[in-house]
């Protein structure tokens, strides 16, 4: 490659000045909107899918450095584009390429200065977490950081006049403030040696830290990325400002964002730090399985349909740390076939998560600009009227359904498998552990298809609840593109395992020492470990349902007959039945919300039996919110209720600080 | 040699597809059969589905006004799923070229891909009932499904595979061992069986009260060819769950690919097999009584805990 | 050997100046306050004179002659007009009752003694142990400033807290440079003109000198 | 030539004063004020350069010496006052059209803004001690009446308070003068040369290290009080409010500075003779103390100024503590930190300005939806406050990254009280900004159009500074920091 004379990296960074370029225009091409959503969007669709390709190009590349002479003095920005960088570049782009052709359509009514702005703020946030991946120091890494949080935090308070979006905006951007605060300070842990220049992620590689030290590096780092992954207890920033930002938006951030924090934990895990300790990774598993099961509880029971994959995002989240926690022990155990096993899987499914959630997000967005609405208490039968996002989005709700054939499956089938593989790990503790974890993901798993079935169903079928549009329309064509481009990505991700996990073996080479190869040396099979062990193929799988559909429908038609009649729905013959004895959202999450009743902090008020116009109203809150950041705010305003003691505004009380000070210090001196 | 063995492979793989979907609405019929003489009634007799069947593929199917395409495409992918699903499952022989596709994880997933669908589409017509269904439906698996998960990783930790064919040759092919952890795992497995086949006590297929109704409700919109797949799918599902389970515990029988003269054997096995678990599901059915809807869960929360246990018995005695 | 009669002489002044310090501490009524302020401004040339004498520093007596002419006759000239301006009332309200100012005072006296023994012990000039009393006055007057409640006698004190610094300029280190001293002396003019201004428009504001007024400002 | 240079630069502002004073009331005299800063500011420059190429020099029989360190300053403090008499302009302007000023208050402000910038650049290239010490007297008898000069009686308390506090604390600084005076004519015999700092500097060994700890603790709690350290800012924040928004600028974005590098001098005295990290320690004491009781001050205010003035107080102190910690990077990053320091400070108080003229207050409840009304107003503030909050890619995160990673480096037990104490200030200032930029807005527009190119300009400095440091820029500060130590 290197005859060419580019690097993959020149590229990159090229598409990222691109990036910054197009924001730019778009800042000044506020009077002419239609060029901003038609021209610069797609442009930086484009740029986008260049991105990826460079990704996939770098895979295979060793890692390529550079130095920009910009940054602090002695520590000028460090630039390397390694195999981890590129596979999440390649998900970057992979995404945002859909993305950004939903955002040319979705964007179009949106008025110019407005638009102007949020282009700006929209390539810029890409341009930051494209430079998030490719930070090689930490001062590079912190401004990319806080440059990805700032735009993001001006996408998401894009239509500030509403107070809880402003409320949701501030909550994100201090938690997102603290996290990189942690991280910051993980990173002063890590430093190698003495001086700036100690803040190279080269230097901190080659700084050997005791084992304390780098556990509390690795403490302040989960911290920290989880504040931005959303990992519990700091996950509550993310269901208040997924649905406050614009759905393309929305998009990126659950999509793409979150995984910049599963890079960095990757990142210093396994790159920045030498050794790793076994109690890491359980305490990652653990962790991960909590929010994995907090996130997809509550999700069950969201009436709002943006919050509900808010809420589902976390619960991907929590599965990727479990993934984590697993290749953590492994690698620590010395088992690193399983290591390389579980890395894949979660991986995978980041890669996943990304082109499923961002399909969702933005399938959200067409039924938000048809319908008005991000209640699902009040949609219903949508499925007559936008066909296209129907038919779309069935493949994402599927995929993250983690159904055969489709891609969410693959990654759970992935990190099921690793569970099975791994006893006769020393530690009998974690033997333990182990079956159960197992137990909660397929608990997850399976919550998940419910809250998905609640998802479409309530959106997509049945009929109209409530007054919303009339007419809704179906999505436009930019629109349709972007959906059509990100669930061709899931069936692909699905169909291809075998590639993929080729091409993962290349970031699992470099971070846990191995690759996973395939068994079942063919294109047909995956075997990650042996085919008499396990195997899945979901072409076959995929082609033989379709093969018996068709053969039945054929003999059907053939040996009978294909006659059909329309006519009223039956419904065991009920007389007068009407929308509204459909479950509604609250409804269908109802079971859930009883089993797991003390998770919830419940509050709701059911009408009395002789109520004529019955109304019945019900919130499920976040214990977490009232048991951890309320006594937060309370101490600290406690401290500074304290401290404005001092400035009691009478002058001999100053005059006397001063003296006190003096003779204090002459004192002691 | 080796092409012998592969056609011998492809013709078991026909012959078992073919078998399977021929058996399943008897094997539906024997158990009803088998109530049915446990109440003290006649019965319709063993070939009553057939005749259902026949009679449902005749009328004319009458669908909703609203209904969309998923409402119709949904029988043909309930029944794809569930033939796939019995067709990979060694039933009469081991190792079907076939069976690599899906592990059982995978057929997990195939479950669980037919029951998203066929509760998506009880919604589809926005009746009462559907939406009723679909929420108890999916109740109901949410527990189901990784019960069914942790029986199977018993098993496959046993047998060091998540490929059937390995469990069974496993259990077949070495010493007999009594794992204590697969009687746990067994234990779940029946009630998973009960709840996922829509049997008493979790729901009732014979009937049409509607507070009761779990799969009937889903399943209420449907008629003609669509609802004649529909049974036949169910009928399926439920051969598919008891050979999983015979699989599983008492492997005993099942051929070999590469010799014929198995084949005989193994079928007449089969069909011992079959007819006694379907007499011990009438049974079951005669004697429990249908429990409340909100009981069901703590019903499968037992059956997890169960494989989960199972689990870590076989973690604990390494059996 | 004797003590040469120059540092007795000073040694007395500084004194005087200390006991000059305490009796505005404990003094009620603003005229005397003032009175006193203009005698601890005398004792101050006059030490400054000695010491030039003894020095023989030129600059010293130029220094001498302006505190004389700054501290004994205009500024206490001005506070005088001030007040006839302004009809003060006569008597100080003080915050803290005078005997317990005295007992603090005294404390604080002991205190820079104390801390000043370790200096005047390396210091062969002839003015060993002055730094301590100049110290002593300063906190003194700073004491009388957070005691005292009334603007006025407020900038008294800070004015004879200048006088405690200009004492340690002068008598314990052989004077500043005259740059700086000139520098000083006019600070110290401007400020007490401002001073003024503050006064009048203090008054027009509150139609009173009581700085208690004054608490308006803070965090609560 | 540079005796000359350094003539000009001091003269000049002089002049203007005089001039102002007697044409402040003409319709032009902001015009005059803005062109006698501008030539200030030209002199500086030309200075500067001058020092950055021939090193450091004493003039004027050694009275004034100029190093990388104080010119630095010295540019900094005429670019700024230039800037900020660019704002003042059309703000002064829309406050007598508003009522609030006669012509006599302008009259005044100009003579006296001319006289500040006076004082302050003498301050800064003094050499001797003592006249360092004038000067910052002079600056506080100055601005006294800058703060007070509304006449209300809100505005007369502050500048009282202001007045005393800083007259005792710069009486105290007077006398820690004198001790140190009192050190070195020992060493150094009678008269003039025993104050002047590059003398004492080279024999700072020799000084007896009791005195200078005495004389130490009075210079610091003396200057401290200008700079505004707890325990000693409680003037800070009352004249910051109080005073009209370019002197608020000025004070926090310059005077502060000043003061603090008088300490420096002498921590680089006391240091040096003590062999000790003495002074060091103090500053890191009061820096850390005024960091942490600013930012738990900062969530309870309500006046904007107030607000702006306390994160003052908490940035006065990060600089603090980074000098008190010393070494190259420390001093390097507390030299930075100033810098960004007064441009964003001062930015923000421009905008400050125009926004609580455009609403009519400055209680922040009844400030918002500065976007709507003026979007360069409210995109100033915006950006400023998220500057002034440590967001990167802004300078003031490339400081605190120099300060803290160096902290985390020498004193690990520093920075999470430090980070705490940050993330504090963050949640407390960003939560009252946002939603006085954002949301509906009840302000009115101005009849003069407001001077927002000073804003933005300062704010794009900061902004590269954050990305890239010119290399002489950096070689500058390094030189500075090796003066310093």
């Amino acid at each position: 490659m290197d005859a060419v004379g580019v690097l993959p990296l020149d590229v990159v960074g090229g598409v990222i000045l691109l990036w910054l370029l197009l924001g730019l225009f778009g800042l000044v091409l506020q009077n002419t909107p239609h060029i901003i959503s038609s021209v610069i969007f797609p442009l930086g669709a484009i740029a986008a899918l260049a991105v990826a390709g460079t990704g996939l190009w770098a895979l295979g590349e060793h890692a390529s450095y550079a130095i920009l002479p910009m940054g602090l003095p002695d520590l000028p920005l460090h630039l390397r584009l390694d195999p981890l960088a590129a596979f999440f570049l390649i998900l970057l782009g992979g995404a945002s390429f859909g993305v950004s052709l939903f955002s040319a359509g979705y964007f179009k009514s949106m008025q110019g200065n407005t638009l102007g702005l949020l282009c700006l703020e929209y390539h810029l946030f890409l341009a930051g977490m494209a430079l998030v991946l490719l930070a090689d120091d930490a001062y590079m890494f912190m401004v990319a950081w806080e440059t990805m949080a700032l735009s993001s935090y001006f996408l998401v308070t894009t239509d500030h006049h509403v107070p809880d979006i402003r409320k949701a905006g501030f909550l994100y951007l201090l938690i997102a403030h603290v996290g990189a605060i942690a991280i910051l300070l993980s990173f002063g842990v890590m430093q190698g040696g003495h001086g700036i220049g100690a803040y190279t992620f080269a230097a901190m590689r080659e700084a050997h830290l005791p084992v304390f030290w780098s556990s509390v590096a690795f403490l302040l780092a989960l911290f920290g990325f989880g504040a931005k992954a959303g990992l519990l207890p700091l996950h509550v920033w993310l269901p208040e400002a997924h649905p406050a930002a614009p759905s393309p938006v929305s998009a990126l951030m659950s999509g793409i964002m979150l995984k910049t924090a599963i890079y960095g934990i990757l990142r210093v895990t396994f790159d920045l730090l030498s050794v790793q300790q076994w109690w890491w990774g359980v305490l990652a598993l653990a962790l991960g399985l909590i929010t994995a099961i907090f996130g997809v509880m509550f999700a069950a029971v969201q009436g709002d349909m943006k919050r509900l994959l808010a809420y589902s995002s976390i619960e991907n989240i929590g599965l990727l740390l479990v993934g984590i926690g697993l290749t953590i022990i492994f690698h620590v155990y010395g088992k690193d076939a399983l290591a390389a096993l579980s890395l894949t899987a979660t991986l995978y499914h980041s890669l996943n998560h990304a082109f499923f959630k961002s399909l969702l997000f933005i399938g959200t967005g067409s039924i938000l600009h048809a319908t008005g609405e991000r209640n699902m208490g009040r949609m219903g039968g949508l499925i007559r009227h936008m066909p296209w996002v129907a038919v779309l989005m069935l493949v994402g709700v599927l995929s993250i359904s983690g159904l055969p054939p489709f891609n969410g499956f693959v990654s759970e089938w992935l990190l099921l498998q690793a569970f099975l593989l791994s006893p006769g790990l020393p530690n009998s503790y974690i033997n333990m552990l182990i079956p159960v974890a197992a137990a909660v993901i397929a608990l997850a798993a399976a919550l998940a298809a419910y809250v998905m079935v609640k998802f479409y169903g309530i959106i997509f079928l049945g009929q109209p609840r409530g007054e919303a549009k009339a007419q809704p329309h179906d999505a436009g064509i930019w629109e349709r593109i972007g959906l059509c481009w990100l669930s061709l990505g899931c069936v692909a991700l699905g169909l291809a395992p075998v590639y993929v996990v080729k091409q993962l073996d290349l970031v699992t080479q470099v971070l846990v020492g191995r690759g996973l190869g395939n068994a079942a040396a063919g294109w047909l099979f995956l075997a990650p470990v042996d085919i008499e062990r396990a195997s899945y193929s979901p072409v076959i799988f995929l082609l033989a349902v379709l093969g018996v559909m068709l053969v039945t429908a054929l003999a059907v038609r053939h040996f009978y007959h294909g006659r059909l009649r329309r006519g009223p729905a039956w419904d065991c013959g009920f007389p007068a039945q009407n929308a509204r004895m459909q479950d509604t959202a609250e409804g269908f999450g109802q079971p859930i919300r009883r089993i797991f009743e003390p998770f919830f902090r419940i509050e709701s008020e059911l009408p009395s039996a002789f109520d004529t116009h019955p109304r019945y109203h019900g919130r499920s809150d976040d214990r977490i919110w009232f048991a951890l950041y309320l006594p937060i705010k309370r101490i600290t305003e406690k401290f500074s209720s304290w401290a404005s003691l001092l400035q009691h505004g009478r002058i001999h009380l100053y005059l006397t600080y001063t003296f006190a000070t003096l003779v204090v210090l002459l004192a002691f001196v | 040699m080796m092409a012998m063995k592969q056609t011998l492979g492809i013709l078991f793989q026909l012959c078992q597809s073919l078998l399977v979907v021929a058996l399943a609405p008897l094997l539906t019929g024997w158990v009803n059969q088998c109530r049915a003489w446990l109440q003290n009634r006649s019965g319709a007799g063993l070939l009553q589905p057939y005749r259902t069947l026949r009679k449902l593929f005749h009328k004319d199917a009458v669908l909703a006004y609203n209904a969309s395409p998923l409402f119709r495409t949904t029988p043909y992918i309930l029944f794809g799923c569930m033939w796939l699903a019995a067709a990979i499952i060694p039933i009469i022989a081991i190792d079907l070229p076939f069976s690599p596709a899906a592990d059982v994880i995978a057929l997990v997933g195939v479950f669980a891909l037919a029951r998203v669908f066929i509760s998506l589409a009880a919604m589809d017509i926005g009746t009462a009932f559907g939406s009723l269904g679909a929420r108890r439906e999916m109740l109901v698996s949410f527990l189901a499904e990784p019960a069914l998960l942790m029986v199977f990783f018993t098993s496959s930790l046993i047998s060091h595979s998540t490929q059937l064919p390995h469990i069974v040759e496993t259990f077949t092919h070495h010493e007999f061992v009594l794992y204590p952890s697969l009687a746990f795992a067994g234990l779940a497995f029946v009630i998973v069986l009960l709840a996922e086949n829509a049997r008493i006590p979790v729901d009732n297929p014979s009937t049409h009260l509607e507070l009761t109704m779990i799969h009937e409700a889903m399943i209420l919109e449907y008629s003609a060819r669509h609802l004649a797949l529909v049974e036949w799918a169910s009928s399926l599902k439920l051969l598919a769950y008891i050979s999983i389970g015979i699989a599983l515990f008492v492997p005993y029988g099942i051929a070999e690919v590469d010799n014929w003269h198995a084949l005989p054997l193994a079928i007449t096995a089969l069909l011992v097999k079959l007819a006694l678990a379907g007499a011990g599901l009438a049974v079951l059915e005669t004697f429990l009584a249908k429990m409340r809807i909100f009981r069901a869960p703590e019903f499968l929360g037992t059956a997890f805990l169960l494989a989960v246990l199972g689990l870590l018995i076989h973690f604990l005695l390494g059996a | 050997m004797s003590i040469p009669f120059t540092t007795q002489t000073i040694n007395l002044l500084a004194s005087i100046l200390l006991l000059i310090a305490f009796a505005m501490l404990s003094q009620r009524r603003i005229l005397s306050l003032i009175n006193l302020f203009a005698w601890q401004g005398l004792v101050l040339s006059v030490s400054t004179f000695v010491v030039a004498y003894s020095t023989a520093q030129r600059h010293l007596y130029y220094s001498a002659a302006l505190t004389l002419l700054l501290k004994v006759l205009v500024l206490p000239w001005l506070l005088h007009r001030l007040i006839r301006k302004l009809n003060v009332k006569w008597d100080v309200e003080t915050l803290i009752n005078i005997p317990a100012t005295m007992l603090v005072g005294i404390a604080l006296v002991i205190f820079a003694f104390n801390l000043a023994a370790p200096i005047s012990q390396l210091s062969e000039s002839i003015t060993r142990g002055l730094i301590g009393i100049a110290l002593a006055s300063v906190l003194l007057s700073l004491l009388m400033m957070i005691t005292r409640r009334k603007a006025i006698s407020q900038v008294v004190a800070f004015l004879s807290l200048e006088n405690g610094l200009f004492f340690a300029a002068t008598s314990a280190t052989q004077g500043m440079p005259l740059v700086v001293e000139l520098g000083i002396a006019l600070d110290v003019l401007v400020a007490t003109f401002i001073f003024g201004i503050f006064f009048f428009q203090i008054r027009e504001t509150f139609d009173s000198l009581d700085i208690t007024h004054m608490e308006k400002l803070k965090d609560d | 030539m540079i005796d000359l240079q350094l003539l000009v630069l001091l003269l000049t502002p002089l002049f203007g004063g005089g001039l102002l004073a007697v044409f402040g009331s003409r319709r032009w005299a902001a015009e005059l004020n803005s062109l006698m800063s501008f030539c200030t500011f030209l002199a500086a420059v030309a200075l500067t350069v001058r020092v950055i190429d021939f090193g450091p020099q004493v003039v004027f029989n050694e009275q004034f010496f100029i190093d990388q360190f104080n010119v630095f300053l010295v540019a900094l403090t005429a670019f700024v006052a230039f800037t900020t008499s660019l704002f003042s302009r059309p703000y002064m302007r829309i406050e007598q059209h508003h009522g609030k000023l006669s012509t006599q208050m302008l009259h005044l402000y100009y003579s006296m803004y001319q006289l500040f910038t006076f004082t302050m650049l003498l301050a800064l290239t003094a050499n001797n001690m003592g006249i360092i010490w004038v000067a910052m007297e002079a600056a506080t008898l100055t601005t006294v009446l800058l703060v007070s000069l509304y006449r209300t009686p809100a505005s007369l308390e502050a500048a009282w308070k202001y007045f005393i506090l800083c007259g005792v604390g710069i009486a105290l600084a007077l006398f820690g003068t004198i001790l140190l005076y009192f050190a070195a004519e020992r060493v150094l015999g009678e008269g003039g040369t025993a104050l002047l700092w590059t003398h004492l500097n080279q024999v700072k060994g020799d000084l007896e290290p009791t005195v200078l700890k005495l004389a130490f603790v009075f210079l610091l709690v003396g200057y401290g009080t200008k700079i505004g350290l707890v325990p000693l800012h409680s003037w800070l924040p009352d004249a910051h409010a109080e005073g009209p928004t370019p002197v608020s600028a000025v004070l926090s974005g310059l005077l502060l500075n000043v003061a603090l590098c008088a300490v420096m001098r002498s921590k680089v005295l006391v240091d040096g003779s003590l062999g000790t990290h003495f002074a060091g320690n103090l500053m890191m004491g009061f820096g850390l103390l005024s960091v942490v009781v600013a930012a738990l001050f900062l969530s309870r205010q309500k006046d904007i100024k107030r607000m702006f003035a306390y994160s003052s107080i908490e940035h006065m102190g990060l600089i603090t503590f980074a000098f008190g910690m010393g070494g190259p990077v420390a001093t390097f990053a507390g030299m930075l930190h100033m810098t960004v320091h007064s441009l964003t400070k001062s930015a923000i108080f421009f905008a400050v300005g125009h926004a609580v003229q455009k609403s009519g207050t400055q209680v922040m409840e009844n400030i918002r939806g500065m976007l709507q009304i003026s979007p360069t107003v409210g995109w100033g503030l915006m950006l400023g406050t998220l500057a002034i909050l440590g967001m990167p890619p802004f300078g003031v995160f490339a400081s605190e990254f120099l300060i803290i990673t160096t902290a985390m480096h020498d004193h690990p037990w520093a920075t999470p009280i430090l980070l705490i104490a940050l993330g504090i200030a963050f949640a407390a200032i960003f939560g009252k900004v946002q939603p006085i930029v954002f949301g509906e807005t009840t302000a009115r527009p101005l009849p003069h159009p407001p001077a927002l190119i000073p804003v933005f300009a300062h704010l794009l400095l900061v902004l590269i500074l954050g990305l890239y440091m010119p290399p002489y820029l950096a070689n500058w500060y390094r030189q500075a920091a090796a003066l310093l130590g």
